[in-house]
């Protein structure tokens, strides 16, 4: 246990040896965490180690199988999500959970619109004060549109509008930051400091230690299900808390092999979508790994989804090895060595219900096939491959990919389109919600990729990834490519230069 | 088809003298279930067993379509039952299966519908065809002074029974000088529907301003014919006969939405039917044309050709003996 | 293969996609096939299983295509309409003096093209099938309606009529169950030995990822649906030809029981999960309680209610199961936890 | 994008968005025009009487239906509801000679049971609705033929009151029709306007976020399921009032036509968008078809087909409508600025 000496009034949320198991697999095997009033605790671990199923127990989503959750020092059980919300919780959960159907602003205040005369639900109050909080957040989404088609990074703000907006005395965010860039996470660390100040308890899990560092006073380590240590942040270094989490030491972050780049394999011009990107253009060219960055709502993923032919295109051409790509194709892009890592795992990336199995061999299921049969086994053993290649943590390849932790759900759909072998691959978010353990692996992965020929396009909001990725950047702003930069050239000044069009907000 | 009559035991002669066979079993099989029409005929045949010292089963389809009757009449010729009395959904779709009921010794007596003769062995009218018709006809025209347009409401398109008594009427209606000034300007279906009936009753109307009455030869159809117009504005502006039973139609004809309409009693109609289903059974009759049998209280009757037997002309009811009918 | 784990592993799977839904249902069609032979006369004979295929052979061809269908998460409702239509358009054609080889084929791809336009309406403009099939239920029948109005064509020959309800040789197994077999095995290989089943599972799980995976899940839509209008065509002429019937209202109303088995079957009406086998076990169940009941001179009453009844409780029983087992668990859970 | 661009956008957007209906309302306008122009007897007052009795029963039913499909439900048992209050309180009515009020409140308890059952296996066995609808379709229409086996309810054995009540009207409006208005006005504004009504949208929109958000979704469900029975159990009453006669087959086969009327008055089948006024002009458009048809001579053979023709028609147009604000809210972006 913590050796520090408590403070005196009894922690706002304690919980003590709590477990949960899903079947076979035991998620939380005596979890131990005290929040106290006034101060934002960090919440770190290996994907799969079980920080998301323990905020799901406090959210009052899980029931625990055995241990205690205690309100100000009394023992509480939560019947369900709105038992805890009423003793003051408000969680933003790993997977943005809206109603496409509603408004922004209605989103916002599901289960509880201001009411009117009668019992009615005051609409005009309901904008007015959705309004009020994007303005205090800085975000400038529309709350009168629907919910349907925001991109992941604003569905994530939109999340941490509706918590924040609960005011409530627990907030914790379970990842809030993954899609988002650095001007976003700053301004919503703006708020959450100013709450924290008014003395409410922040649970913060993050696998991005900067923003663990720059937020936090504590911080606990979970391994397995289990507790690790608390201290507070000033206390530890990050080496500590990645050996603690991992239990191994960690090869270098971002190990990027010196590849001469070969012949342009991907050519993109003029691309045009109407409304979200205009005259776009560019090379990747054997060998390099070329990142898009920008700030969120920038047209990236617009432009990749384009140029792999998800999406149809207004105007412009899109070049693989020298063939032109038909639009809104994306049977042939496959066919010509293209591979998207796409950058909403849910909605786009996974057959949740289906099994990991299914999953990973989707996109190969052709190729598996023997005399134009798949009988099981060949699909099984690709899939064993590619989950042991990424460390992928599960409990069986035949349960449903849902049942996976956020980050190895995503080790499941980089798998499933490394496994395709691409030319030409291009990933969004390649490492959103991945813990730093596998992160370095997937660089790796990207890295030898690289070396051994295809040409990689990385759509990056971290941008210590894209300055440790990146033989070139190209920094998009408002749907056009604002500007490129070679590997020596990018800093973080120059890319937020060119990502926001004035000196850095930083 | 030349064995169009034949009777259970082909070859075999009739014997009128014979005794009636007691410990036989009979079915009953009406287009559906929770019909009241059936049930009546199931109380007047069930009536008809009892007497015989026969075992009697009602059983059919909710549903009344050919291919569920099917089924049921495979259930029944396993169970290998003696007569079975058929209300029939479709005229040639039951042959195969009542043949291979007959090939097991079942009596086929069709009711109410028939099948395509050679498939059965009685058919058990209700009456003649063209008598229906010309029934329907002879009402209208003494409700509208045989002058203006009329129209018929019907069942379903394909009911055998209806189709022929519309094409008598029609063939009447060309053929005799006394209905010269009639007019058959619309036929529609209210598919034995309360509400579909109800709802082209309604259409009639409004695309027939002139429309001077309605013939409906169902009882579906002109029990929500009369519903409609004694709520409606044409109330005794124009006639409404047809088919119905007494006790749908007491309190129309009482409020004088209608006038006069007919019916056969469905209950000696299936009594009717067991008597001939027992008389072939107990080869009595073969099913050949002129051979004569008793039906209990029913009287005598004749077998007619083709192996039709005729239960009589259909019974008028109006203001002044309605009171004396529960059915 | 030295690979040790590959035949346990591949058992093991084979074993838990048996061990769910098609086992219980596969389970309680035996057991009841087993129980009702004991007890029901008539029910265990050759004749009788002769004619509990025979009604149920255009339930069950029916349901190979909405398996398939309703896997991707969509659902065709115009199935017994089709069936009406082509078996008024054969009335037609016979009438006009076509030779009844050809009719055959020609009702059959009407079929098709039927379930091409339903196909055209779900893919082509994105509305939503439930919709769009409402709409051709009632547009079919009525075609049907005005191709043959109230008159039944029955004049077929009883060479082909015959074989619809004749047995193979002298053996007692009817002639329609050799394409019933056919067809079943071709449906049930494409959907879980195939490339194809895995994009139908995939469209129906989550069309949006299916579509990123290279699944082009509109056109596999549309080619379901004209293969579900051309097993409908071919329904179409088989109860035509068993019936010797060609009537607008042939098979109405029959759609409802094809979907009944196929959620019977454990097939989720939101698509990507189900398999066949359940699907031909809920059939075969369904048509042999109902023809059970009647030979127990069960009243249609009660038939109605059973039908219904066994889709609630065999959805609800192993629901029913799961929450008692985990509530068991947690009990014994909890109490282990006091007493450590 | 400049201002003024987004300012128009959004206003049309806005009315689209808003009166989703107004597709409809012109179809209906165009139906009944060119009906009334061919046959001006269409419009009177006879004839929209006559509708609007029609137009009654599916009004009502479309109400509920549309509630249970905001959840990402189904009733399809409201066919068998309707046949089983109508058969009970027609029963009823006959032996006891009760009044109307009561008769009314019988036909909303019916069906509320039967609502009820739908709710219990559906939230608490976890049966998909369509499967446990399906199943009580089945069920209910068994209990209907046992309870009245071939017997009929005619009207001869109702209470006078009660026929009157089916047939009279108040300046013109047949009660029927009002009923359903009335319920229809508060349908509207309970889905609309009231936080449990806005929670079945959340459930039908993302019953995973509702679980989330803290929507009590037992509770709801059952709401929905009750309200969608009690609502087919009135319907019963009202049909029992208007056509006076009463069988074992009532309401047979009603459900797909409310279905139809829901998803033509632009419900989403799988949840989470629509409203009850657009289902009601969807009822109210099926039944106007219904009745045009035989006004228009249209052949008798050629209805039914005409009636699907037009579903598909009518849910294509909407369909449309909808493409076009999805592309004008994609201009518009998701961003003020
Ligand atoms: N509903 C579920 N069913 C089965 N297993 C589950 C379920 N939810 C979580 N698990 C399992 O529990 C373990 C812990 O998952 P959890 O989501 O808490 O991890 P996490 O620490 O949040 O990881 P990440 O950083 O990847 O989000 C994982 O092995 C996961 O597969
Ligand atoms: N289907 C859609 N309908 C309407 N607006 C959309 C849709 N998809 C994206 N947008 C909007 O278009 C803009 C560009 O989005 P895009 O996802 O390309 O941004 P991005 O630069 O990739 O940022 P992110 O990091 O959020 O992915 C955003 O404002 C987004 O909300
Ligand atoms: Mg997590
Ligand atoms: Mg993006």
């Amino acid at each position: 246990m913590s050796a520090l000496p408590d403070p005196a009034p009894p922690p706002v949320v304690s919980l003590a040896g709590v477990a949960k198991s899903f079947g076979a697999v035991r998620a939380l095997r005596g979890a131990d965490l005290d929040l106290h009033a006034g101060e934002a605790h960090a919440l770190v671990g290996e994907n799969g180690a079980g920080k998301s199923t323990l905020i799901k127990v406090l959210a009052g989503l899980y029931r625990p199988d055995a241990g205690t959750v205690a309100l100000d020092g009394e023992p509480v059980a939560f019947a369900d999500t709105a038992a805890a919300m009423d003793a003051g919780i408000a969680v933003i959960y790993q997977e943005p959970a809206l109603f496409g159907d509603f408004t922004v602003a209605e989103n916002l205040f599901v289960g509880r619109q201001p009411k009117g005369r009668f019992g009615l639900i005051d609409r005009a109050a309901m904008r007015r004060d959705a309004a009020a909080i994007f303005a205090r957040l800085g975000v400038p989404i529309d709350p009168d549109r629907p919910a349907k088609g925001l991109s992941i990074a604003d569905q994530q703000l939109v999340e941490i509008a509706k918590a924040i907006s609960r005011r409530a005395r627990v907030l914790v965010m379970d990842e809030p930051t993954a899609a988002l860039s650095g001007v976003e996470v700053e301004r919503l660390f703006k708020v959450v400091r100013a709450l924290r100040e008014d003395g409410a308890a922040v649970l913060f899990i993050s696998h991005r230690f900067d923003e663990v560092e720059a937020l936090c006073q504590r911080v606990t380590v979970m391994r397995d299900g289990a507790h690790v240590s608390t201290d507070l942040l000033a206390d530890v270094t990050v080496e500590q808390l990645v050996r603690r989490m991992v239990g191994r030491e960690l090869g270098a972050m971002f190990p990027k092999q010196e590849v001469e780049p070969g012949e342009a394999v991907l050519e993109v011009e003029g691309l045009t979508r109407e409304g979200l990107c205009r005259d776009v253009s560019f090379t990747v060219r054997a060998g390099e790994i070329v990142a898009l960055a920008g700030l969120v709502g920038a047209g990236r993923s617009e432009v990749v989804q384009a140029v792999f032919g998800i999406e149809g295109r207004d105007a412009g051409r899109v070049r693989v090895g020298g063939r032109e790509l038909a639009p809104g194709d994306p049977r042939a892009a496959m066919r010509a060595g293209v591979a998207l890592v796409p950058e909403d795992r849910r909605q786009q990336g996974l057959l949740l219900d289906l099994s990991i199995v299914r999953n990973a061999t989707i996109t190969r299921r052709n190729a598996l096939a023997r005399f134009g049969f798949l009988t099981g086994g060949a699909e099984r053993r690709a899939a064993r491959d590619w989950s042991a290649r990424l460390h992928v943590k599960h409990g069986g390849l035949g349960n449903a990919a849902g049942t996976l932790s956020g980050g190895n759900q995503q080790k499941v759909v980089l798998a499933k389109w490394l496994a395709t072998g691409p030319k030409v691959l291009i990933v969004d978010e390649p490492t959103r919600g991945i813990d730093v353990g596998t992160k370095a692996e997937v660089h790796r992965l990207l890295s030898g990729l690289a070396a051994d020929g295809v040409a990689v396009l990385m759509v990056s909001s971290e941008l210590l990834e894209v300055l440790g990725m990146a033989d070139r950047v190209l920094v998009m702003r408002e749907g056009r490519i604002a500007g490129e930069l070679s590997r020596a050239e990018a800093t973080e000044e120059s890319v937020m230069l060119l990502a926001t069009g004035q000196e850095a907000a930083l | 088809d030349d064995d169009g009559g034949g009777g259970p035991d082909d070859g075999a002669s009739a014997d009128p003298n014979a005794e009636f066979e007691t410990g036989l079993t009979y079915a009953m099989l009406p287009k559906s279930v929770n019909n009241p029409y059936f049930e009546a005929s199931s109380a007047g045949a069930e009536a008809a067993v009892n007497t015989l010292g026969g075992e009697f089963e009602y059983t059919g389809p909710s549903d009344a379509s050919a291919s569920s009757q099917v089924s049921y009449i495979d259930t029944l010729s396993q169970q290998a039952t003696d007569v079975l009395l058929l209300s029939a959904n479709d005229p040639n779709a039951l042959c195969s299966s009542l043949e291979q009921a007959r090939a097991g010794g079942t009596v086929v007596v069709t009711f109410d519908s028939d099948v395509d003769p050679g498939c059965r062995d009685l058919f058990v009218s209700q009456v003649d065809s063209a008598e229906v018709g010309l029934s329907l006809l002879e009402m209208t025209a003494e409700q509208i002074d045989a002058t203006g347009e009329i129209a018929i409401l019907s069942a379903t398109a394909n009911a055998s029974n209806q189709n022929a008594w519309i094409e008598a009427m029609e063939a009447e209606l060309a053929s005799n000088p006394s209905y010269a000034d009639m007019e058959l300007v619309d036929v529609v279906y209210g598919d034995d529907e309360d509400e579909k009936s109800f709802s082209e009753t309604q259409g009639l109307l409004q695309a027939h301003p002139d429309l001077k009455a309605i013939i409906s030869p169902t009882t579906v159809g002109i029990a929500a014919a009369a519903r409609y117009l004694s709520g409606s504005e044409s109330k005794g502006a124009v006639a409404l006969t047809g088919l119905g039973t007494p006790n749908q139609m007491r309190e129309f004809v009482q409020d004088g939405t209608v006038t006069e309409f007919a019916l056969w009693d469905p209950t000696a109609l299936g009594e009717l039917a067991a008597y001939t289903g027992a008389a072939a059974a107990s080869g009595i009759i073969t099913g050949a044309e002129g051979e004569v049998f008793t039906a209990g209280g029913l009287g005598e009757y004749t077998v007619g050709a083709d192996g039709v037997v005729t239960l009589g002309p259909p019974t008028r009811f109006n203001a002044e003996n309605i009171d004396d009918f529960d059915f | 293969m030295t690979d040790p784990t590959s035949f346990g592993s591949r058992l093991r799977g084979a074993g838990r996609a048996l061990a769910t839904w098609d086992a219980a249902i596969i389970a309680a069609t035996a057991v009841f096939l087993v129980a009702a032979s004991m007890t029901v006369e008539h029910f265990g004979t050759a004749r009788n299983a002769g004619y509990i295929v025979l009604d149920l052979a255009p339930i069950l061809l029916l349901a190979l295509t909405m398996t398939l269908i309703v896997a991707t998460g969509e659902i065709d409702l115009s199935v017994a309409s089709t069936v009406g239509l082509t078996g008024a358009a054969m009335g037609v054609m016979w009438n006009g003096g076509m030779p009844l080889e050809a009719i055959m084929p020609v009702a059959v791809l009407l079929g098709a093209a039927l379930g091409a336009v339903n196909g055209l309406f779900v893919t082509g403009f994105g509305l939503p099938s439930l919709a769009v099939t409402i709409g051709t239920l009632a547009l079919y029948r009525g075609l049907g309606y005005v191709l043959l109005g109230d008159t039944a064509v029955a004049d077929w020959p009883r060479l082909f009529t015959g074989w619809t309800l004749g047995r193979i040789g002298d053996s007692a197994v009817p002639n329609v169950l050799v394409p019933l077999v056919v067809l079943a095995v071709i449906c049930g290989v494409l959907l879980h030995a195939t490339p194809v089943g895995r994009s139908i599972y995939a469209a129906g799980a989550n069309p949006v990822a299916a579509a990123y995976a290279g699944i082009a899940v509109g056109r596999l839509k549309f080619w379901l649906y004209v293969a579900s209008g051309a097993m409908a065509g071919l329904v179409g002429v088989l109860w035509t030809l068993r019936y010797s019937s060609a009537r607008a209202d042939n098979a109405a109303g029959l759609e409802l029981t094809v979907i009944a088995v196929v959620l019977l079957g454990g097939v989720s009406i939101f698509g990507g999960k189900g398999a066949l086998p359940g699907v031909l076990a809920a059939v075969v169940l369904l048509v042999s309680v109902q023809n059970a009941l009647r030979l127990a001179h069960v009243s249609t009453e009660a038939l109605t209610v059973v039908t219904g009844s066994l889709l609630i409780v065999a959805v609800l029983a192993p629901n029913a199961l799961g929450a008692l087992r985990t509530a068991l668990r947690r009990r014994r859970t909890t109490a282990n936890g006091r007493t450590a | 994008m400049t201002t003024v661009d987004a300012r128009t956008g959004s206003a049309w957007l806005d009315l689209v968005l808003r009166f989703r209906a107004l597709g409809l309302l012109l179809a209906l306008a165009v139906l009944v025009a060119v009906t009334a122009s061919l046959n001006p007897r269409f419009l009177s007052g006879q004839s929209v009487r006559d509708l609007l009795f029609a137009a009654a029963v599916t009004l009502l039913l479309a109400c509920g239906m549309t509630v249970v499909v905001l959840t990402r439900g189904i009733d399809l048992s409201v066919g068998s509801v309707l046949g089983l209050s109508a058969y009970l309180t027609g029963s009823a009515l006959s032996a006891t000679g009760m009044g109307t009020a009561p008769a009314l409140l019988l036909g909303l308890a019916v069906g509320a049971a039967c609502g009820a059952l739908n709710g219990v296996i559906i939230h608490f066995g976890r049966v998909p609705p369509l499967v446990a609808t399906l199943g009580t379709l089945y069920v209910l229409r068994g209990v209907v033929y046992f309870a009245a086996g071939g017997s009929r309810i005619n009207a001869s054995d109702l209470p006078p009151g009660f026929l009157d009540f089916g047939s009279g009207d108040v300046l013109g409006v047949p009660y029927l029709f009002a009923v359903a208005m009335l319920v229809l006005a508060a349908v509207a504004v309970f889905l609309g306007r009231y936080r449990a009504g806005r929670d079945l949208y959340a459930l039908g929109s993302n019953p995973e976020a509702a679980r989330l958000a803290g929507v009590p979704a037992g509770r709801r469900l059952m709401t929905a399921y009750v309200l969608s029975g009690a609502l087919a159990g009135l319907g019963g009453v009202l049909y029992a009032a208007r056509f006076g006669t009463v069988d074992a087959s009532a309401g047979y086969g009603i459900e797909l036509d409310v279905v139809a009327a829901v998803v033509v008055g632009g419900v989403a089948i799988f949840g989470g968008s629509g409203t009850a006024l657009g289902a009601g002009l969807g009822a109210l458009l099926l039944t106007v078809i219904d009745n045009a048809l035989p006004v228009l001579r249209i052949d008798q053979f050629w209805q039914q087909a005409i009636v699907g023709a037009l579903i598909l028609a009518a849910i294509a147009l909407d369909r449309l409508v909808s493409v076009r604000a999805a592309k004008a809210l994609r201009t518009k972006g998701s961003h003020v600025d």
